[in-house]
């Protein structure tokens, strides 16, 4: 695994540079958050990275929840199962794995 | 009639802060509800507490204050915009940078959501600026 | 529908566009630097809406900052304060604010 | 459910408008009111392809467009005149949209209960 401290890394904790994001690095930062990830978490870490590859915009929280909707069903786009997933804020932490620049909101 | 109004223009550069302070003033006489001030763009710095124009010109940012103070207006500044150009929450102020925001007193930081609760409440919006 | 113009018709297009497609039931409020197109040797585009069922409004505390004197404007213009201005927005729908 | 018109008539870059502008019609949308967005004047160089503003450091916000169906906005409209006028056609864009005479939009922009530009 690559040692998190190599990387820089924002006021915030999120990546710099997304250029050095990989699967390894996702994991280090969750775990760095005591989170471990499962194939959950993945479905909507994969979903943002794909987003932002695609439209180069980072959605709201609200934005957010209506996307997921549309590409990974209604069940998906909501803030309960959002928030089991990733109970501390799931808009700020799916961007933070996922190697993104921190939303405006998360600050 | 429910009215909310945004400004979209910075004070001082662009007359939309006056043209609006003196359409608010006009509706309130005529008994129109305020229903909300939403800034969004550079109508943020319409919110800077330490906005200090020389004594013997209008005091926008005191303007607005007051009319919080005195008629209770909700005056809103968004937070995206807010925070590109350099206005802070309270609570992250502190946070990241370790001092007071320069948030004016009546102002508060939220996000798109209130706009779309004024358009969607309100019987009119009106956009000031640029 | 209520048009608010808020710039010179020298230096942006929005009051020539307005009124390519403005019909008996619009209203033009001209307020901020747009108010100069209310003269009558502007060559605004204005000059050409004698006799249209168009009504044009120009707010006259507007004016006054800018030495607009109500004698040297084109007679169809009408003239409103900010009570009048609250009024125009209270009776049309919907309002579009060009910049 | 309002409809809201959203008019986009300047170019996409050079400041941040026309980025903040969208998230207020992405909003829209995302609280379940109707939202038409209308290209008109020089806003119709905003759907040019090949837009590469990374060549002056700002980001790339034309791919934000492409996002538009992702919340459901498919009323995207382009004034036929300002298209004429500035010799383009709807080969050119990045995005599919009707295009529509100006006198039709018109007669659209007065069923609206709010007309945005900026």
């Amino acid at each position: 695994m690559l040692p998190l401290d190599v990387l820089a890394r924002d006021e915030y904790g999120f990546l710099a540079d997304s250029g050095q994001w990989n699967e390894a690095v996702a994991e280090a930062l969750a775990a760095e958050d005591g989170l471990q990830l499962t194939p959950a978490h993945w479905e909507i870490i994969q979903f943002m990275r794909a987003y932002y590859a695609e439209y180069q915009h980072q959605p709201n929280a609200r934005l957010f929840g209506q996307a997921i909707k549309k590409s990974l069903g209604a069940d998906k786009g909501g803030s309960l199962y959002l928030y089991r997933l990733f109970p501390d804020g799931p808009l700020k932490y799916a961007n933070k794995y996922a190697g993104l620049p921190i939303p405006p909101s998360c600050i | 009639m429910k009215i909310s109004i945004q400004i979209n223009a910075s004070p001082y550069q662009h007359q939309a802060a006056d043209s609006a302070w003196h359409f608010i003033q006009a509706a309130l006489v005529a008994g129109h509800q305020i229903y909300r001030v939403f800034f969004y763009h550079d109508g943020i710095y319409n919110a800077l507490r330490d906005s200090r124009p020389p004594g013997d010109e209008r005091d926008i940012v005191k303007r607005w204050s007051a009319l919080q103070a005195e008629h209770g207006i909700d005056l809103v500044v968004c937070v995206s915009s807010a925070q590109r150009r350099g206005l802070l929450e309270q609570s992250v102020a502190r946070k990241v940078g370790g001092y007071e925001a320069a948030l004016a007193d009546g102002f508060r930081i939220a996000g798109l959501g209130l706009l779309m609760e004024a358009i969607i409440d309100a019987d009119r919006h009106i956009c000031f600026g640029s | 529908m209520l048009y608010i113009i808020n710039k010179s018709h020298t230096d942006n297009l929005a009051l020539s566009k307005c009124l390519q497609t403005a019909s008996a039931t619009d209203v033009v409020l001209l307020i901020e630097h747009a108010v100069y197109a209310a003269l009558e040797l502007s060559q605004s585009p204005l000059t050409a809406m004698a006799g249209s069922a168009v009504t044009v409004y120009a707010l006259s505390p507007d004016m006054q900052a800018r030495g607009v004197q109500q004698a040297a404007c084109l007679d169809f213009i009408q003239y409103v304060d900010y009570a009048g201005f609250v009024e125009l927005v209270a009776a049309n729908q919907p309002i579009r604010s060009c910049f | 459910m309002k409809n809201i018109f959203f008019i986009i008539d300047k170019p996409l870059h050079g400041n941040i408008q026309t980025q903040e502008f969208i998230d207020i019609a992405l909003m829209a949308a995302a609280f379940d009111q109707r939202v038409l967005m209308l290209f008109e004047g020089d806003g119709v160089y905003a759907l040019l392809q090949q837009q590469t503003p990374e060549a002056i450091g700002l980001k790339n916000s034309s791919p934000l467009l492409k996002a538009l169906s992702v919340y459901d906005i498919n009323d995207v409209f382009v004034e036929a005149e300002s298209m004429r006028e500035r010799g383009l056609s709807s080969e050119q864009f990045v995005i599919e949209v009707n295009v529509c005479p100006r006198a039709e939009l018109k007669q659209q922009q007065e069923t609206a209960d709010q007309l945005f530009s900026f």
